[in-house]
């Protein structure tokens, strides 16, 4: 019987090692891990470079694991918000590196990892300092940059619930990056606010197939809504 | 000179937005937009962080951190309004299926080029965000802004100083002072304040209006 | 208020005209539009593009448009069937013209006509006929085709149940191409086996936000569901 | 010697299909392997058109032709199964998210290149599905093939003469006579049945086999 489910987040997190890539779900605090963060800050490696929206929010989740100095590059759309002081810090003292991507090619490049595509032409950013460097090409009257996706050996996201088989459901714009950076890391690690019985999600709605999971554990009341 | 205030302005962007339309509201000023949406008018707001049918803000108290908008504020869903992820989200966008999106600039050229995301100066963290594919995808850019910066700069330009989000994207620039269109045959006047005259905004400006 | 339903299949059609590119839903005749498909016909258009996954079976759907000798061209990725005689027929004599697409490049091209992106880089196909003269590029040690997207004037499709703002949810494998060629295409008709009031589709569990979908027609019981 | 039937073939793929596994059985041939799985074993079944968790034919009367597999038979769905679209199906499927793909061939090569969609006959219509798809997505592709044709020519060869599916794909390959494993380094025999030597297999192919 294939059981995904862990017992706890030291056990979801195990095998994440120093140099990782590492994308992290979340808008903002909406969807972001936090549990799993904490357990991968507990477990003590570094040197990993982070995919996310954000480059961290106030004190917890990516803001906690970029204090707690163990994020050398991050990939992200927006780092500079009013509670990011965490990655100012670090940034300006130039202990951490920015690969800043616009959001859009952020989730295509995330998506298109996760389909097997090599490369797409995209027209967002053409003629930006984004693209500078970067191939471009007129496609039928419109300029497009060519971008290459972003793998991960890991995914830490948030779902709503799960089943024994990894088949996820989300909850509201806590959805946001969780599907495609399940479907582009090697390893995805989910924790949800339920795990329910076989069956219990209706088919037609699994949001994430089982498929794109490998492991989830169930964090009843995650900080991020007791935040709420 | 009646100079509109920024609540004005946002009144003013809603009456072109008809019914029906799918638009994307940028955060900040443009935000206000939906204020002045007339609630009768089904036009449908979309999220970049994953909704269609956004409504307005919760009641104190009442806020689902999980149900924010592109700005990390909590919002409210209309009645058949839905959720999707990221690439989705983004497609809705690149894909040319918005009819309108609103976005804040800094400064906004004549042919329709955009800098809205980054100031340039040396030291500051830059952050993209939504705006280079917000910039592009709409089949129409609105952008909202003061024409003047607080020393009296004209943000209309003749080509943006700052670093561009988009080149030849935005096809309508509303203002405090005068509402233009834009794009490859320059800028033409389509509406100016009480007491404006089209040479006062060329004068303003420096720039040929048409 | 907005309503995107029609009353019947003659309205839900109209506008599309000789030469139009049009894709059509279903993967056999699982989820293929025959009502939306007889409308056309019966409006007495010609000279179009298809784009489905097939070729037609048997005497209903795309077989019955290509029969009626409206079809000029045709973009699917397996043609030839036990029941596609129409099509057969119709090749042989030289009466239609096939581009044929792998599968899942043809998936991923409409999604990228949805998408706005300008071109992608596949590895399926690499080094076979369908291949030839293609442009290729070895990326990260794989071999590639560039593949550009495929746009339509039309989609008619079928799901499940719609509400007055188009938004859609489908209906086991009737799903398929469903849900791409509604963003690939410049309008979207759909049939549904019913409309149903606004709110009554679960927000989390709509697959085909309303934006995708410009005109939805309610078929109370589609010939496809009868043959079964 | 003991000549595998068809049945026997499918069993015997069964057998290195782990629990687990997330497996596509093409048309054909291969759909068989499905009746050797133990029902205790949990196996993930995919079908390209956008079903994980398939399970085995419904009654007869009980047929849902909206719940069919790729070639286009009614099927049913586990619970724990799930739908989804073409292009999240093909994205599971290219992306390396399957772990084995069992595909029938006219043609496998020594270097593992596959030829199965196409005989190349003049006037043949051709169809390629998601052949080119599978052959090149999973983490393994196994064939399933009887290693002679009725002719008596191997079909295990040194380079295909049919129009290629995919180069390199195929990492095993699952015959009446023998199971071999082919790759960059060239076939090399796994084991063959009761009373076929290895000599006899390179004089029945006429190839170089390790």
């Amino acid at each position: 019987m294939i059981d995904k489910t862990v017992g706890n987040v030291e056990e979801a997190v195990a095998g994440i090692s120093d140099g990782a890539a590492v994308m992290i779900g979340g808008f903002g605090t909406a969807g972001m891990p936090d549990e799993l963060i904490d357990a991968l800050i507990a477990r003590g490696v570094g040197d990993l470079t982070i995919i996310n929206n954000n480059a961290g929010n106030g004190e917890t989740g990516v803001a906690a694991l970029i204090k707690a100095g163990r994020v050398r590059k991050i990939i992200c759309s927006f780092p500079r918000q009013t509670d990011s002081h965490h990655f100012d810090t670090a940034y300006r003292a130039g202990r951490i590196e920015l690969e800043l991507v616009p959001q859009g090619n952020l989730a295509a490049r995330i998506q298109a990892a996760g389909a097997g595509l090599g490369a797409i032409f995209t027209p967002t950013g053409f003629g930006t300092l984004l693209a500078e460097g970067k191939e471009t090409r007129n496609i039928d009257g419109r300029d497009h940059v060519l971008e290459y996706p972003i793998h991960a050996d890991f995914a830490l996201i948030k779902a709503h619930k799960g089943d024994r088989w990894g088949n996820l459901v989300y909850r509201k714009t806590a959805r946001n990056f969780g599907p495609i950076m399940a479907m582009a890391a090697k390893t995805t690690i989910a924790q949800v606010a339920e795990v329910v019985p076989l069956g219990a999600l209706d088919p037609e709605t699994v949001v994430t197939p089982g498929i794109f999971v490998q492991r989830l554990v169930e964090i009843g009341a995650p900080q991020s809504e007791k935040r709420s | 000179m009646n100079r509109l205030t920024r609540d004005q302005m946002a009144a003013r962007v809603a009456q072109d937005i008809p019914e029906g339309a799918y638009v994307n509201l940028g955060i900040g000023l443009p935000t206000k937009v939906a204020n002045y949406l007339p609630i009768e008018r089904e036009v449908f707001l979309q999220s970049e962080n994953g909704l269609l049918g956004m409504g307005p803000a919760p009641a104190a108290g009442e806020e689902d951190w999980e149900l924010i908008n592109a700005g990390k504020q909590a919002v409210t869903l209309l009645t058949g309004g839905c959720f999707f992820h990221h690439a989705d989200s983004f497609a809705m966008m690149r894909g040319g299926h918005l009819d309108i999106c609103v976005l804040g600039a800094f400064q906004v050229s004549t042919k329709g080029d955009l800098a809205n995301w980054h100031t340039g100066e040396p030291g500051a963290i830059p952050a993209v965000g939504g705006a280079m594919d917000l910039a592009i995808g709409a089949k129409q850019t609105f952008v909202m802004m003061e024409l003047l910066t607080k020393q009296g700069e004209s943000k209309l330009v003749e080509a943006c100083t700052y670093p561009l989000t988009g080149l030849g994207c935005v096809s309508r620039v509303y203002t405090d002072l005068a509402i233009f269109d834009v794009g490859p045959g320059g800028a033409h006047i389509v509406e100016t304040v009480e007491g404006l005259t089209a040479d006062d905004l060329r004068a303003l400006t420096g720039l040929t209006l048409g």
